[in-house]
């Protein structure tokens, strides 16, 4: 079981350096953190699930989508 | 040619790495039995998680909301810059016109519900999983809802950024206050105060304490970055 | 009020102070902000210095060792204040209170500059003291966070640029520090260097000491980052010469090598019990060893081949540092003392120079030594402090320079080290030459010269009370140490334990005398060639390499490369 | 398990190499969160393997899962957010003054300034 989770983990990761519209990239990396907060959770790390799931799925993309706002949207 | 670059690197740090996180090693187990054993009885947790965060490990904690302290300054002294980021051509459609009424109507709702929650993670730390930091970060999105919940022109009447930064400040002295206590009851520095008076008061009151500095001193101080970042038209 | 208190008590002063900078921020008169931000300074950078009198003799006869809020061994903090750690805080307090007078007058006056000044000075203390590896990670990134952030304080576009090499390049060498703390934690169960010191005689099977080995390596690696030695020193320059000039001088002057000094405590701690893996640590410092020699030389070569000034002072931190990582990773106690001694005499004459040459190009506006001239118009302080500065860099007789090198030189008596580390001194004395035609004055002989141009930039005497008073008190510091430099020596020899002190006696008689003047003539020579045609050209090749961003963390996975598989093929 | 590790080792090298290839600086932000995440996760997967509960004390005795990595983890979450946040601060005065975020360009301009 995590080790599909782990797996989707590095496709997202993949997925979210090699786009090229920043914003898909910026939803793939929060899918990524909502995935290992569900990780954390079924490994018994409720304290860690809460963490990363605040911080990663949502201070993260707040900051990113601020970027993007205010610099260019589109890679190359 | 940096692309051969980065392939020869992978390889070096494969070999490397490899080696360390690949092969099969038993996890130490001694931590984990001295923690079961006398984890509640030194600090009154019982999330031991919040007992080691706040009670054996309390100096890593401060200094991790030192880092956190001074990123969130240094950020925001950059973002503010030197009065150049009114400069930046703000084209008009940036002025919030797109804040249609679904985005009041649901964040204006919700944000009581996501600040309920931030209390109650933040002061529930030692018993179940959350604490501190937690509350602060979830105080902080609670914080962007109400400025997002509110018509466009009525946000800055009540969420000025004066009463955050007293907020924060006031929060840093009391961590600073809480780290100092013990000394004046001739414990150590960052050791349980309560351990000194005996039994009567529960030990855990100093968890809590900590567990709610932090969560105000995280949570004023996010919520500054957050104000500051989507109102960048204008500051206060 | 016991020992342990007094230790922590300076760790949390300077935060203290980065408080009440915080509520000086939110005040409104200036003078009452100005007044605050004082006391805040004089709270967290000279009270501790105060301090550490009141430590002094506990400190002189034992190391003092114990867990933050008397927490038990097995989960709580370990701090261990010893003599090198009290020498550090001396070496860190007296040069940021310097830095900070300095900025007084030059440098940002925004109470934000003070804050994190003053939590960059808490993290120093901190990494001097701390006897735990995660607290360490805690220490390095908290040092990191508050150089980046005053790094870009500048406000140019190249100070953002060369924060952010410097971010990305050290946050990555932190993730793979905390998997060297994975590797360490997994096999021994403790953090603090007690546990692991303990738990690591007991290990024998040949995967636990290959996995030691190489978590050792990743948590040098990671730290060498931060001390800038060969292969990892890319960031540097850019990032020391846009810092503002105050900054420029903590950076070079402390922040180099209070990890590496912290990394020596856990090194050290380590071999002193015989386990498996001694090895493993002779072959580190054997490699530290190496790599500091090449340091010294290859940096001084850079640095004769800059225009931009702070670059070419920027260098030098990176050569002069290679002199300490030489001497300090011999391990012996008094190569340790060595060690300290030019590390701190470094910060002083750097400091200075960071310090008076920033005055300098304030007043002129230009960065480039060869359009500068006439730079002794800016004032008499600031003309006398760079040539102090300059002389004791070369190593000249009164000067402190002169006797923290010839420690170093008298560590490496007859290995090849020496000769490496005498071509890069003379290296040094070119520099420091081509640096002071600044301040030939713009007469006949600069408008003669082919890259004479027409705007020579008139230079105004500087006012300023606290710049000059900075200078005056590192220039001081860089006279007096030289005098007193025997006693010095003593001190720091005792306090790291041994009896012999690090500065050779034999320090002021004819022969040091007649060394040093033919390395003053070697340099004159090497100036010279620098200037001549071919000279020039290969300067300029050197100076106009782009520094690229992937070539930064290439040379970091070369260094981590060749340590890992210096581990391996042993195993 | 074997494959759990090697996935954690894939993705650390993956944001190592995305580190220094791609040229966006802002990519290069999402880089570094990538490695700080795969670090987490490498601590938390492997700390979780002692036992099956979590590290909150209840009367009945079963086998908890080892509480430092957990509790280290919280502080490492911490710093990569301030290393990310500082970095956007630091991209964003970067495209104020040189309209781009390719790193060669950004650096070709501040060498000629």
């Amino acid at each position: 079981m995590i080790t599909i989770l782990l797996l989707l983990i590095v496709i997202g990761s993949t997925y979210a350096l090699f786009s090229r519209d920043l914003l898909h990239s910026t939803i793939a990396l929060s899918m990524t953190s909502v995935v290992s907060a569900l990780i954390f959770y079924l490994l018994h790390a409720p304290d860690v699930a809460i963490t990363e799931a605040a911080v990663g799925a949502g201070l993260s993309t707040v900051i990113f989508i601020w970027i993007i706002k205010h610099t260019k949207r589109s890679d190359p | 040619m940096t692309k051969l670059m980065g392939i020869v690197s992978l390889l070096l740090l494969s070999a490397v790495l490899g080696p360390i996180i690949i092969t099969e090693h038993p996890w130490s187990q001694n931590a984990r039995d001295f923690l079961l054993h006398n984890g509640y009885r030194d600090t009154g947790a019982s999330n031991l998680v919040s007992a080691i965060y706040l009670g054996y490990r309390a100096y890593d904690t401060i200094g991790e909301t030192i880092v956190l302290l001074a990123a969130v300054t240094g950020a925001v002294f950059l973002i503010k810059g030197f009065g150049s980021s009114h400069q930046a051509p703000v084209p008009s459609y940036k002025r919030g016109a797109i804040r249609t009424n679904i985005i009041s109507m649901t964040t204006g709702k919700l944000a009581p519900v996501v600040m309920l929650f931030g209390w109650y993670v933040m002061f529930f730390g030692h018993q179940s999983p959350g604490g501190g930091f937690q509350g602060g970060v979830v105080l902080a999105s609670g914080m962007l809802f109400i400025a997002l919940g509110r018509e466009h022109h009525k946000r800055d009447s009540q969420l000025t950024k004066k009463r955050l930064h007293r907020i924060e400040v006031l929060s840093l002295w009391l961590i600073l206050l809480l780290v100092c206590i013990p000394l004046t009851l001739g414990a150590a520095i960052l050791e349980n105060p309560l351990t000194k008076i005996g039994d009567s008061i529960p030990r855990v009151i100093y968890i809590i304490g900590f567990n709610m500095a932090i969560g105000l001193k995280v949570g004023s101080g996010l919520s500054i970055l957050g104000l500051l970042m989507m109102d960048m038209q204008h500051d206060d | 009020m016991n020992s342990e208190n007094l230790i922590v008590i300076q760790i949390v002063l300077p935060l203290s102070g980065a408080a009440l900078c915080f509520v000086s921020k939110l005040l409104k008169s200036q003078t009452l902000q100005r007044l605050i931000d004082w006391f805040a300074a004089f709270l967290g950078l000279f009270v501790p210095l105060g301090l550490l009198f009141f430590l002094y003799p506990a400190v002189s006869q034992h190391p003092i060792q114990f867990y933050v809020g008397n927490q038990h061994p097995l989960i709580g903090i370990e701090l261990r204040f010893d003599g090198v750690s009290w020498l550090l805080n001396v070496m860190g307090f007296i040069t940021a209170a310097t830095s900070w007078l300095y900025s007084r007058t030059a440098g940002p006056h925004t109470p934000e500059f003070s804050a994190l000044f003053l939590i960059q000075t808490f993290a120093l203390t901190a990494t001097a003291s701390s006897a735990d590896l995660f607290n360490l990670f805690v220490c390095f990134e908290i040092l990191g966070i508050a150089s980046y952030a005053l790094t870009a304080f500048s406000g140019k576009g190249r100070a953002f640029m060369a924060a952010f090499s410097y971010m990305a390049v050290s946050s990555t060498a932190m993730a793979i520090f905390l998997i060297g703390v994975f590797g360490i934690y997994r096999i021994t169960g403790a953090l603090s260097y007690d546990g692991i010191a303990r738990y690591i005689t007991r290990i024998t099977t040949e995967a636990q000491i290959v996995g030691l080995g190489l978590s050792l390596v990743c948590i040098v690696i990671a730290t060498a980052v931060r001390v800038a030695i060969l292969p990892v020193y890319g960031w540097l320059p850019e990032a020391h010469a846009t810092a503002p000039h105050a900054i420029s001088a903590v950076l070079s002057g402390v922040l180099i090598k209070v990890p590496l000094f912290a990394l020596g405590r856990f090194l050290f701690l380590l071999m002193s019990n015989v386990s498996a893996i001694d090895i493993v640590f002779k072959e580190i410092l054997d490699v530290l060893k190496l790599s500091g020699t090449l340091t010294a030389l290859v940096a001084v070569i850079f640095a004769l081949s800059q225009r931009d000034v702070k670059r070419l002072l920027a260098y030098h931190s990176i050569s002069q540092i290679g002199y300490v990582v030489s001497a300090w990773a011999i391990a012996s106690p008094m190569a340790i003392a060595a060690a300290w001694m030019h590390a701190f005499y470094h910060a002083l004459f750097k400091g200075l120079l960071f310090l008076s040459v920033g005055t300098v190009i304030d007043a002129s506006g230009s960065k480039d030594v060869y359009t500068i001239r006439g730079a002794y118009k800016v004032g008499l302080i600031p003309t006398i402090a760079f040539f102090v500065g300059a002389l004791s860099i070369s190593a000249f007789p009164p000067f402190n320079g002169f006797a923290s090198k010839a420690a170093i030189f008298y560590l490496h008596k007859g290995s090849w080290e020496y000769i490496i580390l005498s071509i890069a001194s003379v290296g040094t004395i070119a520099s420091m030459i081509k640096l002071s035609r600044m301040f030939i004055p713009e007469g006949k002989s600069a408008k003669a010269r082919p890259e004479y141009n027409p705007n020579i930039l008139v230079l105004k005497p500087v006012t300023g009370f606290w710049l000059k008073v900075s200078l005056v008190i590192f220039a001081l510091a860089c006279v007096m140490g030289g005098l007193f430099s025997k006693e010095m020596g003593r001190l720091a020899g005792l306090l790291v334990g041994t009896e012999t002190n690090p500065v050779p006696t034999h320090l002021f008689t004819l022969n040091s005398i007649k060394g040093t003047l033919s390395l003053l003539a070697q340099g004159v020579l090497l100036y010279l060639f620098v200037i001549s045609l071919p000279g020039k050209y290969i300067t300029h090749k050197i100076e106009t390499r782009q520094p690229s961003f992937a070539g930064l963390l290439f040379a970091f996975s070369l260094g981590i490369g060749l340590l890992g598989t210096l581990v391996l093929l042993r195993h | 398990m074997m494959i759990n590790r090697i996935l954690l080792l894939c993705l650390f090298l993956l944001g190592f190499y995305g580190l220094m290839v791609l040229k966006n600086l802002v990519k290069k932000v999402f880089a570094l969160s990538i490695q700080n995440s795969a670090v987490i996760l490498l601590f938390i997967v492997e700390g979780s393997r002692i036992g099956d509960h979590a590290p909150i004390l209840s009367e009945d005795q079963v086998r908890y899962v080892d509480p430092i990595p957990q509790a280290l983890m919280l502080t490492a979450i911490v710093v990569g957010i301030c290393v990310t946040a500082l970095a956007l601060a630091l991209v964003y005065r970067l495209y104020q003054k040189y309209e781009s975020l390719n790193v060669e360009e950004i650096q070709r301009k501040a060498n000629n300034e």
